[in-house]
């Protein structure tokens, strides 16, 4: 089992009620860990998904490692 | 990122240089409509730390380009209302050229790539993230955030 | 046209509108170097009645052409030092395309078409009138307005 | 014989060294005004050089009327 710090931002976060949580999982990848948590959290299905790890853009099925940062990055809107 | 108001004639100074000859700016300002929808207020929110990290790559990128001297972007985060700045572009050049296409380069990397997410709030009561699938069309009440 | 110094922040609230989701200037500086010679101070001298008339005519093709809400120009005459604004031009628009483009097509047309002179008095000693061809290479002293 | 009013801008006020003077003039038309005044105050060769004639960008053919104003535009540079 990995600790991975995860951060939620627009409607993930709505949708996690919280804006980070920690979790212990057993997901070798993002996307898997993505999988398990959309499932708990019951997230909206989102075309267009991108994930970081340690605060930069990250391929989906990058390895995770312990004590990594997580954010899942919904369809941006600034500007 | 800034969560103040933008105050874009302070920062004017920064890219000042005698060597310029043209200087091209750009704001996003907070429309009362979107979609056909009327809109009350907004609200940005941002992953700020990868958000700048971006942001810097956006400039150097920029930069690399474009024969530009200065450049500088500011996003705004938290409550908007209408009428407010929400983004804030300003590219000083040698020539006209380098400064228009360098500061519509900007402005429109920054839209697609930096992790800022917004959320309007609408006249009828109803709010979505604007570019959220799953919010699209928030007015028929399908995709509740509230 | 101003023979005044020009005030940008100040015109801003003339451009404003809620309407508005864009909004996109450009600013001439006086440039301290042109074509490799240093440059002291500029003089602009505009025909006045034709330079107002031949420009409202480039806003009016800019609003034909552009979905623009608002579109302002000014240009100074008179003296202008190293780093003087000598012409700003803004538009407000509902999105980011049309305003950046009609503010673009603006100052192309205002270059290009308006009845202005800018008179460049170098370093050196020297002096000419920008794009006359008479007065091209005014420091090899072929031909000297003095 | 027409009296027309000229002003001149840039180079051609620093040739005539004059903002403004009233002809009596011969020319029927723009062009040949411009050669006698021209010839007059040695204007330097321009290539592109246009004419205004009562505050309007006109042909250099355009017949000239008693009383109008006459502007001869050298290479503009605003901006």
């Amino acid at each position: 089992m990995k600790t991975i710090q995860i951060e939620y931002f627009a409607v993930l976060r709505e949708h996690a009620r919280c804006a980070s949580e920690t979790v212990a999982t057993a997901a070798m990848t993002a996307d898997a860990l993505y999988a398990e948590l959309a499932a708990r959290h019951e997230f909206p299905p989102l075309q267009t998904l991108k994930v970081a790890i340690n605060d930069d853009f990250a391929d989906w099925h990058t390895p995770l490692s312990d004590g990594d940062t997580v954010v899942f990055i919904p369809p941006v809107a600034g500007g | 990122m800034s969560s103040a108001p933008l105050s874009p004639e302070l920062w004017r100074d920064r890219v000042r240089d005698d060597r310029c000859g043209g200087y091209a700016t750009f704001e996003g300002w907070v429309r009362n409509t979107n979609e056909g929808l009327d809109v009350r207020r907004l609200e940005y929110q941002a992953y700020e730390r990868l958000a700048n990290k971006e942001g810097q790559r956006i400039m150097a990128e920029a930069a690399e380009k474009f024969a530009l001297v200065h450049a500088v972007c500011v996003h705004r985060t938290g409550e908007l209302e209408i009428g407010d700045t929400a983004v804030w572009v300003a590219v000083s050049a040698g020539h006209r050229d380098a400064a228009f296409r360098a500061c519509r380069y900007i402005i429109d990397e920054v839209k697609l790539r930096v992790p800022i997410w917004k959320k309007e709030y609408y006249v009828n009561g109803d709010s979505g993230w604007v570019n959220c699938e799953a919010c699209a069309h928030p007015h028929t009440g399908t995709h509740d955030h509230r």
